[in-house]
């Protein structure tokens, strides 16, 4: 799993951020100064519950290189429980992404608080280097989007 | 007349495949379906129907008809390329052939359908005739002779591990002198294709389907069907779905959408639509046929009234029986036009 | 299609300094429906959003882009500024560039063509935006305090005062809260109890305030302005009206044996107890589990010798239920738990004791009547160490992360009282850092050293060790003279860390109230809305919130309130427009969507529809828009995509990542 | 079969019933078509055999909404999926009267078929009344024989047992047919390595040609208006025009329908291209039994299926790529 392989190459990455904690945590690692690559482009949704995993298919369809959804810890959700649907949503779509061939890395969700600036940062950097490291997504891209 | 081993068709795919694209039967994942030759491509000449029929040589189920890319606040639009090289589909049935010549009476008239036109201009059709018809079949039905696809370019037979191949056209003559080195010259292969012939036209006759009467249905009959309560039982078990459509070698609805790529702008497409679906024909005011009921009638009554009425008297519907085999539901046009027959007995 | 706006803010530097703010103005015109792109120094300054007032004028705007910072910070000046202009204000979306972007980045053309994306992202949102109008609710003009310590007695309180009713649900027999076990407050040195009492005494005897003692919050239900709530009152055994406080029954309990609460386990109860003497209310409860009676069905002595004849051993919990319209978290906290901390041999000596036992034992009605002595042996001490930080300011996963902020000063305080009281006393003091930030509170800690002599260490302890003879030898460091101390001391005083009380948890779960990992409530903005917390209606007061000292918590009691009767004086509230919907002739009615609601939202009815000319009478989900939160579970579980959620829609979110992916 | 008809006739004649659900002998000795009988003289035409293999469940969504009862004849494995369409309102209890019919497998023409048994005149053996264990098979081309066993269904080999899980009255004998692993199939996939997985996916799947069969059959997938036929995800239908659109369309709807799905197997059946798409169900049944215990849609009345569900310790996503 080399990165100097993947050299020169910008993935594209997709964060959905739910708008109480982990939109909340970019804000502080913003406000903190805490740098992460700019290929992490972030739309804000008012919990992860509002994440539909077509909305994840539709990213790599479009060409993303990974997506990442961040939520509430469970139990902090604003919403009480809407983080744990997502739980489950989630943890069923990768497992079938991962069961028709896609890489797993290439989806991930981490819970992030509004305190957890420093961790919302170090979760970026994680992410982007393994986005890097596994190349462009060619699994799940639609080839008319392709340019 | 020539002919050619059955192991040394692969030299002939080859040599075809050299020169232009080249369709036919091929074994994918367990089922067979007319594709692009390859070297590693299993090709299949036994099974008797592909699961869909080879329609979508000429008639793609999805095709973009042009692009639009905007600049700023201009758009320019690049309409796609017709197609310009030759192709062969090889191994075409009886049936499907006369498929094909249902489709050109839709979109071979004015107005004329460029991008169908383009493909059937450039496009050489060996059909093969069918050595062991099934229970399925019904073409002798629609006049079609399994045994004799004589309306393609090149009309062959497989007897007895030998490919018998008659070219019939200006085109089948072309295609005939580039592979012609790899036959033989068969002097008596007219007697051998005879025998053949009547032994399909044989089982042909021992066909359960193959008597079906289509009386009743020619003439002015329209709103009689059309108004017939016998569909209210008909079409019930139906589920809208739409593989009778689909795997048929006539249905030749289509729908128009844009996608939008995202980057080059929108991509205008067509695919096959099917009556059997509930947004078929609908419009800014709603749908005109509101229940499968309608949409059911639609499909059958389109193969059998409304296109014969057109296109003097020719049934748009050729007995390939695919439609038998592949409805989940059980449903046919074969019990339909039964179901009218038992009723006109009745009566 | 809409006619969009977009204004790029400069932020100072803080924005145009890694993005070229020009550069993304100008490709803004490229974007479709944009009629207007321009950009400004401050866009939120009154010239900032005249711009976009005149924008909104002259070109006819629609839809407006700031690409400023995040929209957690001025979303709703913009929506406002909107509005002023006559555009509705949910036609508004934030690009945040400053947070997102050119506060992470450095490099100036990396920054700026994602500042573009972003902006890209929000325009193609305001594409699809629809104008929405906020619905209205009512407001129950009454409010409830959970916890009655003293941020729960004055936020009540001053709500009380305000002509609005107040309940307060105490979890124990009595109200008064940690301040009710305090001797003295720093750094006045008056008596707790002399300055609490006549507030229980006030809160108490108020016409608008109610209090449920020995109860618990059942069940939260509802929403900003109108709370359902189901409040647990505990079978007291003891019938409140009867009962005069007389106080014989505790007296002649025969069981006597349960350790004091109050008294932080230094001493015992009776089975029939008042937690101390000035308790509000003055009547007893029967702690079931060590009464007599209630184990072996024999005794029944309080029954009998009580001339009120109010003791009432049938009595079973009572569930009330009641409406509010704000509700007030006051929960307070709890010393940490020092099972983890065997260096300091808490568990071993009866001599290493944690503060507020020590505050127990120097006051009057404690466990040794006042007296300094040791618990071991009752001898009184010649040598006192108190150990700071324990589980304070802690860097792994034994104690909490945050520095209390109470313990240097009541420390100060102990040492201050042992001296003036037992000059003979020696006091010394390991700390890692005296934190003396407060009004006269630098002035106090130096009097403690200066004038009462108390010794101060810098540096830790390591260990504490019992010796044979009764003695404890504290291992230390002084970091000062940068040698190792061994010291005996007769007593050991550890200022253990304060946390909330873990239930706090459940009562936030029910409240929908965010928390943090801490278990602290997280306040709606650390600086500009401390007192609130992000879900609507949920007001926080004392340490629930966070470690603070009395004037600080009082303080914070007030402003609470003060946000409660905010809320309590508007008749009606404007709602939350960003709801989830139902698309009828989509709709299967197959109640998933409900399932997932966390708010109840969602319900059904038969409704004859017409689909594209079919007409009939089909089960279909309704939002109650007073209900919903706008979550969006309901919009994932649903199957066919009938349900959607407005300002963040289906289409919405794909364009979002339509434009990213771009 | 005889007694089925005498009580479904019973039923009509005492006007329990208005109507009976059942199916209608074939032109053909394998195509019984789902059909309505409401007259006596209409159960001419009546049969129920081994290729009656139609979950007749979803038609009572519109047999809920005439006049009167219906009576349907509900296989073991249709009841999981009648009693999940109870669940979600989408079928009406009291419109139904459920006779629970035995099976004993049901059989799979294009099994027979591919075992190169062509020009079916007769089948004989597939009656439900007699167990036998070879089918016998008249063709054009001469007599056939072939075990019934083989001829099954994929789905009958991991039947889910043969007890009814919502009936009004039973009839006919069931024998039991599992003989294999309902996982075998997923495990193996799962052990591929990504690209062997991708290929696998990918053949299959580059056959689908978006005929809806698999949906339109699937009592799950009961949405009046399903999210591929609508313009809210601007989701492409109709055609797959790219590779993308067919994973697209499958891994949404395994989705849409997981923890609601029965594995009735009526997808695969009837799919035109013989997809193994029980293979996309089944995988997150899998996942569901072992993340959040073992479930089986349909067997209960419980409103909260597991993806409306959940518990705080549940597994966090990151599991997927631990397990590797």
């Amino acid at each position: 799993m080399s990165i100097e392989k993947n050299e020169g190459f910008r993935p594209k990455i997709v964060a959905f951020c739910c708008n109480w904690c982990s939109y909340a945590g970019a804000d502080l690692a913003g406000s903190s100064r805490m740098t992460y690559s700019a290929d992490v482009k972030i739309i804000r949704v008012p919990c992860s519950c509002r994440v539909n995993p077509m909305f994840i298919l539709r990213a790599f369809e479009r060409g993303a290189d990974g997506v990442i959804m961040c939520g509430c810890h469970p139990g902090d959700c604003h919403y009480t429980s809407g983080n744990f649907y997502a739980r489950r949503r989630m943890t069923l779509l990768f497992s079938m992404l991962d069961y028709i061939g896609v890489e797993n890395g290439r989806t991930r969700v981490e819970w992030v608080s509004a305190a957890e600036g420093a961790k919302f940062s170090q979760t970026m950097h994680e992410f982007v280097d393994k986005i890097t490291s596994l190349g462009k997504n060619v699994r799940l891209e639609d080839l008319r989007c392709r340019n | 007349m020539y002919k050619i081993a059955k192991e040394n068709l692969t030299a002939l795919f080859q040599k075809i495949a050299a020169e232009q694209e080249l369709y036919l039967p091929v074994k994918n994942a367990g089922q067979v379906n007319f594709g692009v030759w390859t070297e590693d491509a299993e090709v299949d000449l036994d099974t008797l129907k592909s699961v869909k029929s080879p329609k979508d040589v000429f008639f793609p189920q999805s095709e973009t008809l042009y692009t639009c890319i905007r600049d700023g606040k201009k758009i320019k639009v690049e309409p796609e390329a017709l197609k310009e090289q030759n192709f062969v589909v090889f191994g075409m049935k009886a049936c499907d052939v006369k498929g094909v010549e249902v489709l050109d009476k839709v979109f071979l008239v004015d107005p004329l359908d460029t991008f169908y036109a383009a493909r059937r201009d450039h496009g050489t059709i060996v059909a093969l005739a069918c050595h062991e018809p099934e229970e399925t079949c019904f073409c002798k039905v629609f006049g079609v002779d399994a045994a004799d696809p004589s309306s393609a370019d090149v009309a062959t037979w497989i007897i007895d591990g030998m490919l018998y191949w008659k070219p019939l056209t200006e085109k089948g003559e072309a295609l005939t002198e580039s592979v012609k080195d790899l036959f033989e010259e068969d002097g008596s292969a007219e007697g051998t294709i005879e025998k053949e012939q009547e032994a399909i036209r044989g089982i042909v006759e021992k066909l359960p389907y193959m008597h079906l009467s289509l009386e009743g249905w020619n003439g002015d009959v329209l709103m009689e069907k059309f108004e017939d309560p016998l569909w209210e039982e008909l079409y019930k078990p139906c589920l809208a779905c739409g593989t009778c459509t689909f795997v048929c070698p006539t249905c030749q609805c289509y729908d128009i959408k844009d996608y939008d790529t995202g980057r080059n702008g929108v991509q205008r497409y067509r695919c096959w639509d099917s009556c059997m679906y509930s947004d078929f024909t609908m419009m800014a005011h709603g749908n005109n046929r509101k229940s499968q009921k309608e949409r059911f009638r639609q499909r059958f009554m389109h193969k059998l009234v409304y296109y014969p009425a057109n296109n003097e008297g020719m049934y748009s519907c050729v007995g390939c029986g695919r439609c038998v085999e592949k409805c989940p539901a059980s449903l046919n046009i074969v019990k339909v036009i039964k179901a009218f027959q038992k009723q006109g007995g009745e009566q | 299609m809409q006619r969009i706006g977009v204004f790029v803010c400069h932020c100072g530097t803080n924005i145009a300094a890694t993005v070229d703010v020009k550069k993304v103005t100008e490709m803004a015109l490229h974007e479709p429906g944009v009629v207007h792109a321009e950009d400004y120094q401050y866009m939120c300054s009154e010239a900032g959003q005249e711009l976009i007032h005149k924008a909104i004028k002259e070109k006819h705007l629609t839809g407006l882009v700031v690409c400023s910072c995040s929209p957690r910070m001025h979303e709703t000046t913009f929506r406002n500024a909107a509005e002023k202009a006559g555009l509705n204000p949910y036609m508004v979306e934030i690009a945040n560039i400053r947070e997102h972007c050119s506060w992470i980045h450095k490099d100036i053309e990396e920054a700026t063509e994602k500042a573009v994306i972003l902006m890209r992202a929000a325009i193609a949102k305001v594409n699809l935006d629809a104008p929405l109008k906020p619905g209205e609710s009512k407001v129950t003009k009454r409010a409830l305090v959970i916890g009655g310590g003293i941020a729960g007695i004055q936020t009540a309180l001053d709500i009380a005062e305000a002509g609005y009713p107040v309940d307060i649900v105490e979890k124990t027999p009595s109200i008064g809260g940690r301040m009710s076990q305090l001797d003295k407050t720093f750094p006045t040195l008056d008596c707790s109890s002399c300055i609490l009492t006549p507030k229980m005494g006030e809160v108490n005897a108020h016409p608008n305030v109610n209090i449920y003692t020995y109860s618990e919050v059942e069940s939260v239900a509802g929403f900003v302005g109108d709370f359902t709530v189901e409040i647990r009152k505990k079978a007291r055994s003891v019938d409140m009206d009867k009962c005069t406080g007389c106080g014989v029954c505790q007296e002649k309990c025969p069981s006597k044996k349960t350790p004091s609460e109050f008294n932080r386990g230094l001493d015992t109860r009776s089975a029939i107890y008042t937690p101390f003497a000035q308790a509000v209310p003055n009547v007893p409860v029967i702690d079931r589990d060590a009464c007599i009676k209630f184990k072996t069905g024999k005794c029944g002595v309080c029954s009998k010798v009580c001339q009120a004849g109010a003791i009432d051993y049938d009595q079973v919990d009572e569930i009330i239920t009641e409406k509010y319209g704000a509700i007030v978290v006051a929960t307070g906290f709890d010393m940490i738990k020092l099972d983890k901390y065997d260096e300091y041999a808490y568990s071993q000596s009866k001599d290493v004791i944690t503060s507020l036992e020590l505050e127990r034992i120097m006051n009057a009605a404690g466990p040794t009547g006042g007296h300094l002595e040791r618990l071991s042996d009752g001898k009184a001490p010649k040598e006192m160490v108190f150990i700071q930080c324990v589980g304070s300011r802690c860097a792994d996963e034994r104690g909490k992360s945050y520095c209390s902020k109470v313990c240097c000063m009541y420390t100060a305080k102990h040492a201050m009282l042992i001296r003036d009281k037992y000059p003979d006393v020696n006091v010394t003091v390991f700390y890692i850092d005296v934190r003396t930030p407060g009004k006269n509170f630098d002035e106090f800690y130096r009097r403690a050293v200066e004038e009462y002599g108390v010794n101060y260490i810098k540096g830790q302890v390591g260990k504490v060790i019992p010796q044979p003879d009764g003695k404890l030898l504290v291992q230390g460091a002084d970091l000062l003279d940068n040698k190792q101390i061994l010291k005996e001391a007769d007593m050991v005083v550890l200022a253990a860390a304060i946390e909330p009380n873990p239930d706090v948890r459940k009562i936030a779960t029910m409240l929908t109230a965010s928390i943090d990992t801490n278990n602290f409530l997280t306040e709606a903005h650390a600086k500009l809305r401390p007192v609130e917390s992000p879900t609507a209606g949920i007001f926080l007061s004392g340490v629930c919130q966070g470690p603070k000292d009395i004037p600080e918590t009082v303080s914070q009691a007030g402003a609470a309130a003060v946000k409660a009767i905010g809320l309590l004086a508007k008749d009606k509230l404007l709602t939350n427009p960003c709801t989830a919907h139902s698309d009828e002739l989509m709709c299967n009615g197959c109640s998933q969507c409900a399932n997932v609601c966390p708010y109840g939202a969602i319900s059904y009815e038969d409704k004859e529809v017409n689909d594209h000319g079919v007409r009939e009478v089909r089960r279909l989900a309704v939002v109650n828009d007073a209900l919903c939160q706008g979550c969006g579970a309901c919009t994932v579980t649903c199957p066919s995509g009938a349900m959607d959620l407005q300002g963040f829609s289906n289409r919405q979110i794909l364009a979002e990542v339509d434009a990213i992916c771009r | 079969m005889q007694e089925l008809i005498n009580r479904a006739k019973e039923l009509l004649a005492d006007g329990t019933v208005a109507r009976v659900l059942g199916w209608k002998a074939g032109d053909l000795p394998y195509n019984p078509e789902p059909a309505y009988f409401e007259k006596e003289e209409d159960f001419a035409d009546f049969v129920y055999n081994g290729f009656c293999g139609a979950n007749l469940s979803k038609y009572m969504i519109e047999a809920s909404k005439l006049e009167g009862k219906t009576l349907v004849c509900l296989k073991p494995c249709d009841t999981y999926s009648f009693q999940e369409l109870m669940k979600e309102h989408r079928v009406d209890r009291d419109k139904a009267y459920i006779i629970g019919v035995g099976c004993k497998g049901k059989l799979d023409i294009e099994k027979i078929k591919a075992m190169g048994i062509k020009g079916i005149q007769g089948i004989s053996g597939a009656e439900i009344e007699d167990a036998a264990e070879t089918l016998t098979i008249q063709t054009i081309y001469g007599e056939k024989t072939c075990a019934y066993k083989d001829a099954m269904l994929e789905r009958c080999h991991v039947c889910k047992g043969k007890d009814h899980m919502v009936f009004d009255e039973t009839i006919g004998e069931s024998k039991e047919t599992k003989d294999a692993d309902r996982f075998e199939e997923v495990e193996k996939i799962e052990a591929m390595s990504p690209e062997e997985k991708f290929a696998f996916f990918q053949k299959e799947l580059s056959k689908c040609i978006r005929c809806n069969a698999c949906r339109n059959v699937c009592p799950a997938c009961s949405c009046r208006k399903c999210v591929f036929d609508s313009n809210k995800f601007d989701s492409a239908q109709k055609a797959n025009v790219d590779s993308f659109e067919e994973k697209m369309f499958h891994i949404i709807r395994a989705f849409h329908v997981a923890g609601r799905c029965t594995d009735c197997g009526e997808c695969s059946r009837v799919c035109p291209q013989g997809i193994p798409l029980h293979l996309f169900n089944r995988k997150f049944i899998k996942d569901i039994d072992e993340l959040y215990g073992e479930y089986q849609a349909g067997a209960d009345m419980e409103p909260r299926t597991p993806l409306t569900d959940y518990r705080f310790e549940d597994a966090e996503p990151g599991i997927v790529a631990e397990r590797g």
